[in-house]
């Protein structure tokens, strides 16, 4: 019991809930040096910001890009060139340009090491649901969020936690509609971040808050991270 | 057979009322604004029209839409802060949505031009996108069945033909060109140059002349 | 009865039976202007050099390549240029190179105005057998054939009618195994010109033999071209 | 994670006894003969190989053939003039033959890379070589199930490679390479000349570097 409280303190390691920029660059930092990487539209992008040269991370971009470089501005802007949200990037040495279904190839055929994403809910599972409110007024819209879901090595979520209502967004079983099937590897949340698989939710590490307070959020049996413990 | 036509209007004469027309581009990077125009002009009616979106603000497809001349659309993704003409037929009911993932979408589109009959795909699998088709397990991984999709027309851009209908792109305007001039019985498309035949390096051609029916130069 | 008298008399075009290259030289005229074509290993290859520049005629072959010119001669011959019989080729103006999968798409998806092959059978409804004997200590070897049988638009035999046995090649049934079913559109043999497909099999025109003499040849019912019986 | 190696040896030490290894070329254009030279050389036995061919005369493919280290191939035509140590290890019963129509192994492969679970395809249909497979009838015409060809490792020859792995090729030596390096865990390619990373135009990249795990340079 002891062995647990200690690893539940251990692994707080910061005072205060993380800002979007804060998790942002926590995300870029967890990026392994090399990896193919796709970056959603809306918060994920902001990954982008932190990523290091050295870190040698290129950026795909599913309407036919690998090597893409920042937001371009000024004289830079190229109305042919740019990225899934229609803003226009920039090109860094060692790009190339392929059709949609190559594309997309890239994402379905599991050559993308990490896949970044927003989310309205994540499961115990690893089940996404980040495309559809499922209201009966909404228009739906999917985009290639399925195929990211579904295609990446790993698809990391960033999200707050809680809903305004103070809801938990990691759920037992989503109730919004799904994007993927047990397809969530990792959460990076303002109050922590979780590991999801078929084993269930890990917590690696908790923003402002202790591991207990945060299972009082989180309406899933959480477990704190084994490498942590020790 | 390639020819080469003075007009958008003359090059989109072949299609009638009902005909299923596939429009490239993704935003409007590769989209065939003028061709999208003369579709406008020339009247068919009960189109059944494959884009990634479903228009945005009040020109090309969102006018089409507007003036119930698209009877469906098949799309990955038609809301946007822009799509008000499509929403507003969407929700009156006048207007049919096949809505696809973006991948899905491709690759159907590819299969129409690559001859196969269908395939089986992970994307969808266990949400409301595959609700009514075939799955099936395979090696482990729930997978959906998903049929090619075909087009009567296709109206695209490039940014150079040689003069047997070979085409290069540019940048990320590339997009749904070449597997949409693959996958329509008759393709067109508006290019900013025309150059002789020759003037393209084979190693470098995208869309090979093959798949080419019409091609308009727009200034 | 003396109109099919005169129909059967009308076809026969050439007081003797063809060669091999009367025969490539037929097929190369009776190809349309503008079409796209791939010509099947042998015999198929020979149409190649009676094709005329104003024909517009552009020739695909398997392994990659729209747009082939003739066989590479001398200081052209480049080890990297080849056929499909790995035969060193060149290229015309308006070429492209693709990849094998992209060169198939161009065959399975039906943009292929026509392929000619060689063949062992025609069934009487257009089945193909032209890829293995079916002897029991062959080895099988398949290539492309069932590809451009089953993908093209109008699929072209060029063959001798009977076997060294005197066999008629033009059968009720293929005994030797299949390469596709009921693709052959149109054979062209040493002594007549058929037409096949689901409502039989029709004589174009006869070389050297009556409509009756082929019939006798032949084991499946023959009509005349309804287009020559005027 | 893309490494350049210095010795053909090297990039193919991670071929182990019972790996699938695809092998690019058709005829000799494309052929990574010194890539094949080092598998002999490796050791490495019970290999499925994926071919277009199944070796020729007494180097390369064939070679390996003869010495047993191939325990099953897969391919289109196995059958050549030259083709003996196949021809002799086929009748003796001591490798197996999956006979594949050139189309079929191409489109398979292309699957692979692609996460295609499997596919319908007329090609095939009717045939001795869909005997076994399943069927069905699609928009009318026979169709024949297929399933992609996954392999551990690809050699492949281009003719350039950039410092991130993206690659040219030249003529019809393109064949397989591509789709061969999309569909194995390991690519390894030998090229003629190695670039600087910008010394290839991103409109005329064949093989984007994500494919790609090393690259040596033959002379």
């Amino acid at each position: 019991m002891s062995a647990q409280t200690n690893s539940q303190a251990s692994i707080q390691t910061s005072d205060k809930p993380l800002g979007r920029e804060q998790l942002a660059e926590l995300v870029a930092r967890d990026i392994a040096p090399g990896s193919f990487v796709n970056l959603g539209i809306g918060q994920p992008t902001l990954v982008s910001n932190y990523l290091k040269p050295e870190q040698n991370i290129t950026l795909h971009t599913e309407n036919g890009m690998l090597g893409m470089g920042p937001e371009a501005e000024g004289d830079d802007i190229d109305g042919d060139l740019i990225n899934a949200g229609k803003i226009p990037v920039t090109e860094l040495p060692g790009a190339s340009y392929f059709h949609h279904a190559d594309s997309f190839a890239i994402m379905r055929g599991g050559h993308l090491d990490i896949c970044v994403l927003g989310a309205f809910q994540v499961s115990a599972t690893g089940d996404l649901a980040n495309w559809h409110t499922g209201a009966p007024d909404a228009i739906p819209a999917v985009g290639g969020a399925m195929d990211l879901a579904t295609g990446a090595k790993d698809v990391f979520v960033m999200m707050t936690l809680l809903t305004r209502d103070g809801a938990s967004k990691i759920v037992e079983a989503c109730t919004y509609p799904l994007t993927g099937v047990g397809c969530v590897t990792r959460v990076y949340t303002d109050k922590a971040v979780f590991l999801t698989g078929p084993d269930g939710v890990t917590v690696r590490e908790t923003f402002g808050c202790t591991f207990e307070e945060l299972q009082e959020l989180v309406p899933v049996p959480l477990k704190a991270a084994a490498a942590v413990v020790g | 057979m390639l020819t080469f036509v003075d007009s958008v209007n003359e090059a989109v004469s072949g299609i009638k009322d009902g005909s299923t027309v596939m429009i490239g581009g993704f935003g409007n990077a590769g989209q065939p604004f003028e061709l999208i125009d003369a579709l406008m002009a020339c009247g068919a009616k009960d189109l059944t029209v494959v884009n990634n979106n479903a228009g945005q603000g009040d020109q090309g497809l969102a006018l089409l839409i507007k003036e119930g001349r698209v009877k469906k659309m098949i799309c990955s993704f038609p809301r946007q802060s822009d799509s008000w003409h499509f929403d507003a037929k969407f929700h009156a009911g006048e207007i049919e949505l096949e809505l696809v993932p973006q991948g899905n979408l491709a690759e159907r589109i590819r299969a129409a031009g690559a001859g196969i009959g269908g395939f089986f795909t992970p994307t969808g699998y266990g949400t409301m996108l595959a609700e009514g088709k075939e799955t099936r397990i395979i090696d482990g991984r729930g997978q959906v069945f998903e049929m090619p999709i075909h087009a009567d027309v296709a109206l695209i851009k490039a940014l150079k033909a040689d003069g047997v209908g070979n085409l290069v792109y540019r940048k990320t305007a590339r997009n749904f060109g070449p597997i949409m001039a693959a996958a329509a019985k008759h393709t067109v498309v508006q290019v900013s140059e025309i150059v002789p035949t020759g003037g393209l390096d084979p190693e470098n051609i995208v869309t090979p002349g093959i798949y080419v029916n019409s091609i308009v130069k727009v200034a």
